[in-house]
């Protein structure tokens, strides 16, 4: 079995971000697509990891992938509050079900 | 430097005699793993029937006395026979997949953080240079398997308990990594085998007491850790003698003995933390073995660590034996005691003690001229390891060069042994 | 270089160097934890939230404005340092943004002690949200690096969230705000996606290294069959589609109409005004890092950028006409406005798309002005204009605010008869409503006829950019029209028989602080001077 | 024993590089259930797995520290508030949702052909070219190969690199991470008070409709 290198972990990344990207697209409940949020940062994360590990990147790209983590923590905790809010209204967090604001 | 009776110095002893890479780390491992889910596996079974011990003792009672000779030694292993051949039941109402799969989380999460614990000197799985945070980490991941299991049950009384157990659990994370930070930051290093080490000869080395504050986090410690685990006096969320048991009331047969499995090695797992943190580790609290002379053969090393193990496992079980103790001694909390006692007290109390740890060595400075007491500071240590004479300068990223490294070398029990 | 060296050079870099330049976004912080302090001890009745706010921006707006005038006085050498080991720049062009951010907060402040939007129980939340929001957005405008790009961008984003479902008792503000941070994190994460890749590729994550590796890189890499050079293109892409969210550019606008008619119009002028300054200020960093290190020669990443940014500029005419055609329809007067803000960032970005286009096309032989000027006239062009938006944008949705506070209503059809209950109001509404048209003499009209010139120029490099320029005018005549429908419900419209009455006195509070922002829209486009020289000046330092 | 030895060899040699396998293996399969799972639960069970596999790819990377942040913080915390979150705005036992087959195919196809766009691009560079400028590893600073990084890391969040600096001497010093630590504290503070304002019931009736 070969070892695994830079290109298949970047793969893996780039898995993430696509799932992430359709899951964002495809689901209709809010908590869905805050999930496919999730994914693609941590395709982005697995990034840098790697290439903090394999390139001239260095030990920045682990700093960086440590405040992503963080931030994503923060903007979970507003996103979720929000859905709560919209759920306290609606009782329901079907995205689509928000309909009151068009034209 | 000692042979070591871990992964790494396993894998280092098979690379001297021409095995390849990929034999001796997976060896090993394979060794290791065997090792440790054994302890995980048998534990328990001593722990249950200790808690039957002690729970009768303090109710004025005997406890198990039939099964397997006077003292009922038997009783638990009667016990597991019994529920392995319980009916593996799956309520209709359960969503089963993630019904049968939420006790192995919370199983993987309680085995996992093990393979961070060192067990003597050097004896570990992975000698991890993040080893106290990545116990940590591990063990937090137990509280989604109860947040799974109380509801993909699809009983009310099961999502109940499961939410009040994950709010109790995630809580009390916060001040147990806080008051676990203490001694770290005493320590200057998260290397459980390094903390360890540090707390070698007198008992006055041991890091409870190096000063106040460090002697409170540990109290705190211990209290938060016994609430992080679910045990009484906070367990409000399963207490099977008011409430139904919890997140776990429709589990039965195998899946909820793994359960219970976690939950003990869980209390294992914080006890362990507490006696490498605070209680010296393996170190007997008197230079005995290092005056005997012990050390000076490879059979002796080898002795010498294993009295370590043993006092290591005694340390810890006695912690545990506290915690039973605990449990038949006080009356339970209500669930909103349980928060503001984690939330009001005990995360100011912890976030104190870590400002007063980082302070302490400025206020030694100002009284005596120096950062601490007795030992290195720890600036001087980073200092020293920072200096280019310690080390060899590595080659930037030369393939293999890591293979080339003499065994031993600090790091070399770390993931890196079985990379590339 | 020993440890205990290294040690002293970062406390003197950090004490002496990094943090008083940063002084006004302390204040801001400060003035974040005093708010907390305040409410934890109880001083609310003696101290109100909005005074430490307003007490914060002010401490702020104070330093950045000495800083200003340092740079007037020195000489050019030292115009821009890093701070923080190159985290941050500090330039003209930051404390430009800095001083425009922190106005504009104060005058955000005021205007939500005139209409109460927060009431006093919830004041010190809102506050703090807008004070962290304005952190964002000044860190947004002076970032160095890609970690504080997203940061910043975080910062200023998250915040903003929350502000736009403050309102959280009404169905249309939590609705809008969830919304909003759907697609604000999804924008946010291929950001991120974008920047992992973009720091890989060039092993650097500091925006100045960055400019360099680019250069590397471009030799290195010629031909589009060569998938680094995909990548990177990729990469660049997923960035701006992160920017073209926060400055709402089509195809990414449509959170900004929705967010703008759920949350109260204080936040929409908020959001509308101070997010697109610090979107802007970040595209010109970014855009410039792309450009590479001054004076160099590279055919291939010259390319590269003169596609971006004619690219951008057909985003920008895209955005410019799709802003001015959809306001069209809209009954309110916050959806209305939100379609308008579209149709502005579309106006300013053209004005960063000419400057890619000056800085990276051919030199024409017969060149009146050199790149470096014609690429000054570009920025000098975009800050005047976002000087004009400022105060037109801020006096439409205060007077919005001002209104609803007395009929309890957003929509336009409710605005008839206006002028004859509150002529002052309507007057002034007027007088932003003509800026923003781009009317003669208004400062929407020279704001707009800088950056209109500086496409002109920008034509001669590539032809492209006279399309964009014609579409930017075709678009300020479609912008008249739904403009003048609100100003005809406002002036010649009657109201029914049920509706409300407006009493509102130019002489209160309000009516000057109405009058303290409208006035300048018409200044600006008559005394033109005085801001114009700024901006060159600011524009001057980055080329 | 030598015949014993060349006949393990294979099965260690595929524990040996398998356990990195199976963590990639498991991220991609978990990150796919993800998209494919119609019980909003059952996505967060499967993001867990996705998010807990890429921690162990960390490890696999060195980022000792990172792969632990990542399970405490990421999975520990951040997911758990996810899972709160879809229990408390559960509105039935076992949500499902549906998505429609034509949706379902045009979103597939969308996502691979991006993920085709990605693979042939990103995934095929050539990036030894760029890796060539290594970092230099400072005397006495442990490489990233050693998987010791956690000192580095604080240093680098107090604002010194001596991994960069550490016997170099530099012009202009490495890029110090103290200010983002500290503002990120301050977004934090802010984010909370901004959460808590949301997630508070609220205190009154919403005022007479605008």
């Amino acid at each position: 079995m070969p070892a695994v290198e830079l290109d298949v972990y970047l793969f893996v990344a780039a898995v993430l971000f696509v799932c992430g990207a359709v899951c964002m697209a495809t689901k209709r409940n809010a908590i869905g697509v805050l999930m496919g949020v999730e994914l693609v940062l941590n395709g982005a994360n697995l990034n840098f990891v790697a290439f903090a590990r394999y390139t001239a990147l260095g030990l920045d790209g682990q700093v960086i992938a440590l405040f992503v983590i963080v931030l994503a923590a923060a903007e979970a905790a507003v996103a979720l509050a929000i859905a709560l809010s919209f759920y306290n209204n609606h009782l329901t967090i079907d995205v689509d079900r928000g309909n009151e604001l068009h034209g | 430097m000692t042979p070591l009776f871990a992964a790494g110095s396993i894998a280092g002893f098979l690379k001297e005699h021409d095995f390849s890479d990929a034999w001796s780390s997976g060896l090993a491992a394979i060794v290791h793993a065997f090792l440790i889910i054994n302890f995980f596996a048998v534990a328990p079974l001593i722990y249950i029937w200790l808690e039957r011990k002690v729970a009768g003792r303090i109710q004025d009672r005997l406890g198990p006395t039939r099964v397997g000779g006077k003292f009922g030694w038997l009783q638990t292993l009667a016990d597991g026979v019994k529920l392995i051949q319980k009916e593996d039941l799956c309520p209709e109402s359960a969503d089963s997949m993630l019904f049968r799969m939420a006790p192995y989380l919370v199983f993987v999460a309680s085995f996992g953080a093990f393979i961070a614990l060192p067990w003597s000197d050097g004896w570990v799985a992975q000698n991890l240079d993040v080893g106290l945070f990545f116990m940590l980490a591990v063990m937090s991941l137990e509280v989604i398997g109860v947040i799974l299991a109380g509801y993909s049950s699809g009983s009310k009384w099961s999502l109940f308990g499961g939410m009040r157990e994950a709010a109790q659990v995630v809580s009390y994370e916060i001040p147990m990594a806080i008051c676990a930070l203490v001694p770290v930051v005493v320590a200057g290093t998260l290397n459980m085998v390094d903390i360890g080490r540090m707390q070698a000869g007198w008992l006055t080395n041991w890091l409870v007491l190096h000063d106040p504050f460090t002697f409170l986090a540990f109290w705190v410690y211990f209290t938060v850790a016994t609430a992080s685990v679910k045990r009484a006096p906070f367990d409000l969320a399963e207490a099977e003698s008011e409430l139904v048991a919890g997140f776990h009331t429709e589990y039965s047969g195998i899946r909820w003995s793994y359960f219970f499995m976690a939950e003990y090695g869980s209390m294992f797992a914080v006890s362990a933390i507490a006696t490498v943190l605070f209680l010296g580790g393996w170190h007997l609290g008197v230079p005995l073995l290092e005056e005997s002379g012990l050390y000076q053969t490879a059979g002796g090393v080898f002795i010498a660590h294993l009295i370590g193990l043993g006092v290591f496992i005694f340390k810890g079980c006695a912690l545990v034996f506290v915690q039973m103790w605990v449990r038949w001694t006080l009356p339970r909390l209500r669930i909103d005691q349980v928060m503001t006692s984690c939330l009001k007290y005990l995360l100011p109390i912890s976030c104190f003690l870590l400002l007063g740890i980082a302070s302490w060595p400025l206020a030694i400075h100002c009284l005596k001229g120096r950062t601490v007491l007795f030992g290195e500071p720890l600036g001087e240590k980073v200092y020293r390891t920072s200096q280019p004479t310690i080390r060899p300068v590595q080659s930037a990223r030369q393939p293999g060069a890591m293979h080339e490294k003499k065994i031993g070398e600090r790091g070399e029990g770390s993931l890196s042994s079985w990379r590339s | 270089m020993k440890f205990s060296e290294l040690l002293s050079k970062l406390v003197a870099d950090t004490c002496d160097v990094s943090l008083p330049l940063f002084g006004p976004e302390l204040c801001i912080i400060g003035a974040i934890v005093g708010l907390l302090l305040v409410r934890l001890c109880n001083f609310e009745r003696v101290l109100p939230a909005s005074f430490v706010a307003l007490a914060g921006a002010g401490a702020g707006l104070g330093i950045s404005l000495l800083q200003f005038r340092q740079f007037g006085d020195a000489v050019a050498e030292q115009a821009s340092t890093p701070l923080f080991t190159g985290l941050l720049m500090y330039d003209p062009f930051t404390v430009f943004f800095r001083v425009f951010l922190l106005l504009f907060l104060l005058f955000v402040v005021y205007l939500t002690i005139l209409s109460g939007i927060p009431d006093k129980e919830d004041g010190p939340d809102f506050y703090v949200l807008l004070l962290g929001a304005t952190l964002g957005m000044m860190l947004m405008a002076s970032a160095n690096h890609l970690l504080m790009v997203f940061l910043a961008v975080e910062m200023t984003s998250v915040p903003s969230y929350a502000m736009v479902g403050f309102l959280k008792g009404r169905k249309l503000s939590s609705e809008a705000s969830l919304k909003y941070v759907v697609y604000g994190a999804g924008a946010a994460g291929v950001m991120l996606y974008g920047i992992s890749l973009l720091a890989g590729l060039l092993g650097a994550a500091n925006l100045t290294d960055m400019a360099h590796a680019l250069l590397r890189f471009s030799e290195m890499h010629t031909e589009f069959s060569d998938p680094a050079v995909r990548a990177l293109v990729l990469a660049v892409l997923m960035v701006l589609v992160g920017l073209a969210f926060k400055l709402s550019l089509v195809p990414f606008h449509f959170w900004c109409p929705d967010a703008f008619e759920g949350a109260a119009a204080e936040v929409g002028g908020f959001l509308s005004v101070a997010s697109k300054a610090g979107a802007f200020g970040l595209l010109v960093r970014v855009c410039l890092a792309l450009v590479g290190p001054p004076d160099h020669e590279s055919t291939s990443l010259a390319t590269v950028n003169l596609y971006l940014g004619v690219g951008l500029g057909i985003i920008a005419a895209v955005t410019a006409t799709f802003g001015n055609l959809a306001a069209y329809s809209q009954k309110n007067m916050k959806r209305l406005l939100a379609y308008s803000t579209i149709a502005h960032a579309g106006y300013m970005l053209m004005a960063v798309a000419a400057m890619m286009v000056v800085l990276n096309g051919s030199e024409p032989p017969d060149a009146v002005v050199s790149r470096a000027e014609a690429a000054r006239d570009c920025i000098e062009g975009l800050l005047y204009y976002l000087v004009v938006y400022f105060f037109m944008n801020l006096g439409a949705f205060a007077i919005v605010a001002l209104i609803r506070n007395k009929i309890f209503s957003e929509d336009i059809a409710d605005y008839a008869g206006l002028a004859r209950q509150a002529p002052g109001l309507a007057v002034c509404m007027l007088l932003c409503l003509f800026s923003l048209v781009g009317l003669p003499p208004f400062g929407g009209f020279f704001g707009k006829f800088v950056i209109f010139a500086s496409l002109y120029n920008a034509g001669f490099y590539h032809a492209s950019m006279w399309v964009v320029l014609a579409i930017g005018g075709l678009n300020t005549v479609f912008s008249l029209v739904y403009y003048i429908r609100v100003l005809k419900v406002m002036f010649i419209g009657s109201a029914t028989d049920d509706a409300r009455t407006i009493d509102f006195s130019m002489a209160s509070n309000a009516g000057r602080y109405v009058l303290l922002v409208s006035v300048p829209v018409l200044l600006l486009g008559v005394l033109v001077n005085p801001v114009s020289q700024i901006a060159r000046q600011v524009a001057k330092q980055l080329f | 024993m030598e015949i014993v030895k060349s006949a393990l060899e294979p099965l260690f040699s595929l524990i040996h590089a398998g356990s990195v396998w199976a963590f990639v293996l498991a991220t991609i399969g978990a990150a796919v259930a993800v998209v494919l799972s119609q019980n909003v639960v059952r996505m967060a069970f499967w993001l867990i797995i996705a998010l807990g596999s890429t921690a162990g790819l960390f490890f696999a990377l060195d980022a000792d520290f990172l792969g632990a942040a990542q399970l405490l913080v990421y999975v520990g915390g951040t997911l758990v508030l996810l899972v709160f979150g879809v229990m408390l705005t559960a509105s039935g036992p076992f949500m499902q949702m549906k998505t429609s087959p034509g949706e379902g195919v045009l979103a597939g196809f969308i996502g691979f052909s991006l993920l085709g766009l990605l693979a042939t691009s990103v995934c095929t560079v050539a990036w030894d070219p760029h890796g060539a400028v290594a970092p230099i590893a400072a005397a006495g600073y442990n490489p990233a190969e050693e998987g010791n990084t956690t000192r580095a890391l604080g240093m680098s969040l107090l604002g010194l690199r001596p991994d960069k600096d550490l016997g170099q001497e530099n012009a202009r010093p490495g890029t110090g991470y103290l200010l983002p630590f500290e503002v990120a504290s301050v977004h934090l503070l802010v984010v909370l008070v901004g959460a808590a304002y949301l997630a508070r019931a609220k205190r009154r009736q919403a005022p007479p409709a605008l």
